[in-house]
């Protein structure tokens, strides 16, 4: 995807917010370590992780 | 005018190929009976063909479909074990379908293959002699014509009901016996040839 | 309810002592689907069909069924049928005229999605201003939906074509619907005597793991399955997949042939085949042909008759064979649009010799003497 | 279902493709996974090509992960952008034609009814708006007149998305929209009061943005369609594609009208689905 | 008998002419003749005419639909010639040569000439039978007229017996088993049954119409 979500994992602390926000299935996935990665490869860039996220981890990378 | 018999033979026939069952070529009616190249002979006849078939092929591979990709009832796993020896015995290739959606957004053609666009997998892996086994019938004929169409693939259909016209070779009836004396032929025949 | 007991289906209709009943096309139906080990029937009113559809509620209601209802219209009701046989039960209905025009969309889409369903239809006119008359025209409608189409002749012919017709369409390499036509009235509504196998014999159950595709139950493989995907989007890989799936529905109907011939006896009889004028008909036409036939002997005029058991899959070549001899082919129709004619036109070598009509039409009856008119002019 | 519908068969593990061997390892077959789950299990849902931001893939999405018993689940869908989503769906699914979804539902529920008496088979109808509403109403309500099992779940964008954006019977009054050039004439059909008149032993309208409501909302649909009597169950999905706002806005945009007033979301159950539910979830407590 | 004998039956909806039909047609196969029958094709209900047709052969009937040339017709009710309740006028159309015409009437109905000049030259027999005051008088509902109007046609031609006639009747009212010409004459079946408390009743009382029939119907002479 030219237009794509990535994580700033100083600032994720794995609530879960992004991961119900994502109309598109295991595009985001939490990990052990209580963040969240994004396969960017399946990521729409439709942003309404980077809405949902209340601590700011999430943007925009185009 | 007499038109002669219609013959099931590699492609690539053209860009819309006939459904052989409508130009007139009949699946076998007895279970000792099967289909080469639009023509009804004998089941043994019809081994030799494969076999000959797949020993000399260039890149031969087996396509097992989800009756036998997905262990779901008795008797699969005995003839899953059985198709994976005939993979060994005739040097072939495995590439599953493991079930039959039009896939979004694309097939990887290096390592399944899906009956609505059979060719990208048989032009990605050059295959020239392919075996369905364990494909739902309605799926393996619809296959089965557009590889004919396409490519220039020989088929052989293994159907556990009545068989494929559109296959090259088709047997009917072809349970865990009948492959693995297909195996046993083809181990016989590379044996002989050395 | 008798205790039925499952014979093989050959046993069934070729073995087993039959014995008459005088009885009407509708309970011929009923007759029918209480040897075919019918599992649900689905129905909705539409005269001249609703007797039968009753009568089965009937069987339902004395347990030979185990699930029946009333739908809301056509289209739902054939719709719940595709539901019923993708789930993998013996399914039947009936319907006739606009209850046909009614469901139509789902006609092709049983057939695409390869549902054994067994349908009887009751024609009946189509056209405004409404009518509740016997008339064929539905049938020109259905012949390309991918559906086998059986005609019966008689009320004789409806029990028989059923029962049958759930083991043709239910064979693994065929699995596609059959309609079973009968001329709405000139069937239904009259009685005659129909040979029957014992009441206590029954069809073997469907078996939906011999489906040549997955039965939506969530117990067989693979699980990853939607029936019918568009498949998707607009590419050549696409369209080439939807034509050779259109190609498979057609190559299915052609492998029902070899049941066709062995449990119908074929896709057409024939009388008097060597003669110089043939009458070619399906239906009642039939019947009122065989009745010209006998008037024409009585006038010292040689006439044939083809009776067309099976318009799809289409018996191209054995009315090519028995009118290659002949000088004149009749084909008399219950409908305005002649489409059967059309039919034979299209496969006879020389369609020159085939004579449109005599049609009737709007629920008229054919009088034997119009056919004979044909009869005499053919033979002038 | 049998447990061993989802092996591979002994010899092939290698061969499989990487997202069946997912499922088979990490998926939600015979789990009871939901919601809170989410992002750590492989979803029924595989890749799919619905419009970035799209509230109905959302909600799909959550759907499907809501469902109860997702080994033994048939859903039944119709004609629309969700149906471009279904093929990728793992469980059985039936696309038949746009408005007939819950007759096919009919006949398959009551089929499966025979095949496998006393045993769970969930018949879920997944649609959206206009094939619930407006074109498939017929077979929508009879099938809850006639005291169905199902549960039907509405997928609300307000207009038809997947052929360019028409005017539905649950657009709002005054919205421009292909077909309604002049903007809806007619208010958005009270659907839920339909359903309760109907017969509907559950009725529910939910959204997107509270993802666990949702869930509940789908579970508590198919348990009481199972045991009860017709559910349905009204998702509030917004489409971005049609009409035109921002895909990050879907939903936001659920709770702007939510602040407005013009949207709530509901639930009612009647006295034998709420003993019904209380039931169960006490026991499972 | 003739080899084939073709009947319309003509009368108003309600009055049991597919009845009729069905319980001679019955008779016949009884008889170890061949039959076919059939109503006329419509919607209609009460009072409006109604046809059915009986065929009636020792050898193979091919024919469907209506009778468009019968031998015998019979006119379940007066209406059907006086008021014209009949879709098949004029009335005598089609009726064959030395034909019968048997109709429920108490008293002849005024033939106009033309009507009288067409059946002489037939050698048509007209007969008159008032059934249905006779099925009051006896079986005490006039829904019985249908049987008395084939207790009057067995008077006037050997086509069946009286004992096939009463055998084709035990069927058709004496079983459990429903026939079904239409769903309304299935419903009208179970009014009938109604009218007498018992089975035996039923019988007895048709069976003596039957005879009473047989011994009031007249000749009319054209």
């Amino acid at each position: 995807m030219y237009v794509a979500a990535k994580v700033d994992e100083n600032k994720c602390n794995g609530c879960k917010l992004c991961i119900w926000s994502c109309p598109d299935p295991n595009v985001i996935i939490l990990h052990p370590n209580k963040k969240v990665s994004i396969n960017q490869s399946r990521c729409k860039g439709c942003g309404l992780c980077v809405i949902a996220c209340k601590r700011e981890a999430l943007s925009i990378d185009s | 005018m007499a038109i002669p018999q219609y013959r099931v033979l590699p492609g690539p026939e053209g860009y819309l190929p006939p459904a052989a069952a409508g130009m007139g070529v009949i699946l076998p009616r007895k279970k000792d009976e099967a289909l080469v190249e639009g023509a009804i002979v004998t089941r043994e006849e019809a081994m030799e063909k494969a076999a000959e078939k797949l020993l000399s092929a260039k890149k031969p591979y087996i396509f097992p479909g989800p009756l036998v990709l997905w262990n779901w009832k008795e008797g699969v796993a005995e003839k899953a074990q059985a198709i994976i020896a005939l993979a060994k015995a005739a040097n072939a290739g495995i590439i599953p379908m493991p079930d039959y959606r039009p896939k979004y957004p694309m097939i990887n053609p290096a390592v399944e293959i899906n009956p609505n666009h059979p060719n990208l997998t048989i032009w990605h892996n050059k295959i020239d002699v392919c075996v369905f086994v364990g494909v739902h019938c309605h799926y393996a004929n619809v296959a089965l014509k557009i590889i004919r169409g396409g490519t220039d693939c020989y088929t052989i259909a293994f159907c556990a009901e009545m068989g494929h016209e559109d296959a090259m070779i088709s047997f009917r009836e072809m349970g865990l016996a009948e492959i693995k004396q297909l195996t046993d032929l083809i181990t016989r025949k590379k044996g002989e040839s050395r | 309810m008798i205790t039925q007991k499952i014979v093989d289906p050959d046993y069934l209709f070729f073995q087993s002592e039959r014995s008459k009943m005088f009885i009407t096309g509708s309970e011929a139906v009923s007759e029918a689907i209480k040897r075919a080990n019918v599992d649900m029937a689905i129905a909705y009113p539409i005269t001249p069909q609703s007797e039968s559809m009753h009568l089965v509620g009937d069987l339902y209601a004395e347990g030979y069924l185990k699930d029946y209802f009333r739908g809301e219209n056509e289209f739902s009701v054939m719709s719940a049928v595709a539901g019923a046989a993708m789930g993998g039960v013996r399914v039947f209905t009936a319907t006739g005229g606009p209850g046909t025009m009614r469901a139509f969309e789902m006609f092709p889409t049983w057939a695409g999605a390869r549902l054994p369903v067994v349908c009887a239809f009751f024609t009946r006119g189509v056209n405004s201003p409404l009518t509740i008359q016997p008339d064929t025209i539905e049938m020109a409608y259905m012949l390309d939906t991918g559906i086998m189409i059986f005609h019966a002749e008689n009320a004789q012919d409806l029990y028989d074509m059923l029962l049958k017709a759930f083991v043709i369409a239910e064979q693994p390499e065929v699995h596609i619907p059959v309609g079973v036509f009968a001329d709405g009235f000139f069937v239904t509504h009259t009685r005659d005597e129909v040979s029957t196998a014992p009441a206590d014999l029954k069809l073997p159950a469907y078996d939906p793991y011999s489906s040549p595709v997955p039965v939506m139950d969530m117990n067989n493989v693979p699980l990853r399955q939607m029936r019918d995907p568009f498949v998707m989007k607009s590419n050549f890989i696409s369209y080439a997949a939807h034509a050779s799936w259109q190609q498979e529905v057609a190559a299915a109907a052609q492998r029902a042939r070899r049941y066709i011939d062995h449990y119908l006896g074929g896709l057409v009889e024939s009388e008097n085949p060597g003669a110089d004028i043939m009458i070619v008909a399906s239906g009642t036409a039939v019947s009122q042909g065989r009745a010209a036939i006998i008037a024409a002997a009585g006038e010292g005029i040689d006439v044939g008759l083809l009776k067309i058991k099976c318009l799809r899959p289409f018996p191209t070549e054995e009315i090519k064979a028995l009118t290659r001899h002949c000088k004149a082919i009749i084909v008399p129709e219950f409908n305005r649009i002649g489409w059967l004619a059309r039919e034979i036109k299209a496969v006879v070598e020389d369609n020159s010799k085939v004579v449109d009509g005599p049609r009737v039409f709007g629920g008229m009856t054919m009088p034997t003497e119009m056919i004979l008119e044909s009869i005499r002019r053919c033979s002038a | 279902m049998k447990s061993d519908l989802w092996q591979i068969s002994p010899g092939f593990e290698e061969v499989m493709p990487a997202e069946y061997r997912e499922l088979v390892d990490n998926g939600p077959f015979g789990k009871k996974l939901g919601v809170a789950d989410m992002g750590t299990f492989k979803e029924l849902l595989e890749e799919h090509p619905l419009c970035a931001g799209c509230g109905l893939a959302l909600s799909l999405r959550l759907t499907l992960i809501a469902l109860p018993n997702p080994e033994d689940t048939i859903i039944v869908g119709a004609t629309g952008c969700s149906s471009l989503a279904f093929p990728q769906v793992s469980v059985h699914n039936i696309h038949s034609l746009f408005g007939n979804q819950n007759a096919v539902a009919t006949g398959l529920k009551r089929a499966l009814s025979l095949r496998f008496p006393g045993q769970v088979k969930d018949v879920v109808v997944i649609a959206g708006d206009g094939a619930t509403c407006d074109i498939g109403l017929e077979a929508v309500v009879h099938s809850w007149f006639r005291g169905e099992k199902l549960a039907t779940i509405m997928l609300d964008n307000e207009a038809y998305a997947n052929t360019g954006g028409q005017e539905s019977g649950m657009s709002r009054i005054g919205t421009v929209l292909n077909m309604a050039p002049q903007g809806k004439k007619f208010s958005k059909v009270n659907f839920p009061e339909i359903a309760k008149a109907a017969g509907c032993a559950y009725v529910a309208v939910a959204e997107p943005s509270r993802p666990k409501r949702l869930e509940q909302a789908v579970r508590r649909a198919i348990l009481v369609a199972r045991e009860i009597g017709p559910a349905y169950v009204q998702l509030f999905t917004p489409c971005p594609t049609n009409y035109k706002f921002k895909p990050s806005e879907t939903l936001s945009l659920i709770k702007k009208r939510e602040q407005e007033g013009v949207f709530q979301t509901m639930e009612y159950l009647s006295p034998e689905a709420e003993a019904y539910i209380k039931q169960i979830e006490e026991a499972k407590r | 008998m003739q080899a084939k004998t073709f009947i319309r039956m003509s009368g108003l909806g309600g009055q049991g002419v597919v009845t009729a039909a069905h319980i001679l047609g019955s008779a016949a196969v009884r008889s170890g003749l061949l039959s076919t029958v059939n109503p006329f094709f419509g919607a209609e209900k009460r009072l409006a005419p109604a046809e059915s047709y009986v065929r009636i052969s020792s050898q193979t009937i091919h024919e469907r639909g209506e009778v468009l040339f019968p031998d015998i017709i019979m006119i379940f009710h007066p209406h059907v010639i006086t008021l014209g309740k009949s879709y098949t006028m004029p009335f005598f159309d089609g009726l064959q040569k030395q034909g019968k015409i048997i109709i429920n009437a108490p008293e002849p109905l005024p033939l106009n000439e033309s009507e009288r000049a067409q059946l002489a030259a037939l050698n048509a027999r007209l007969y008159y039978i008032s059934a249905t005051r006779l099925a009051l008088e006896i079986a005490g509902t006039e829904l019985s007229s249908n049987i008395a109007m084939l207790g009057a046609l067995i008077a006037v031609t050997d086509l069946v017996s009286q004992q096939a006639l009463e055998e084709a009747l035990a069927e058709r009212f004496g079983g459990t088993k429903k026939f079904v010409a239409s769903g309304t004459t299935a419903a009208l079946d179970d009014v009938l049954k109604s009218k007498f408390t018992k089975l035996a009743q039923l019988m007895d009382k048709n069976i003596a119409l039957i005879e009473q029939a047989k011994s009031s119907i007249q000749e009319h002479v054209i």
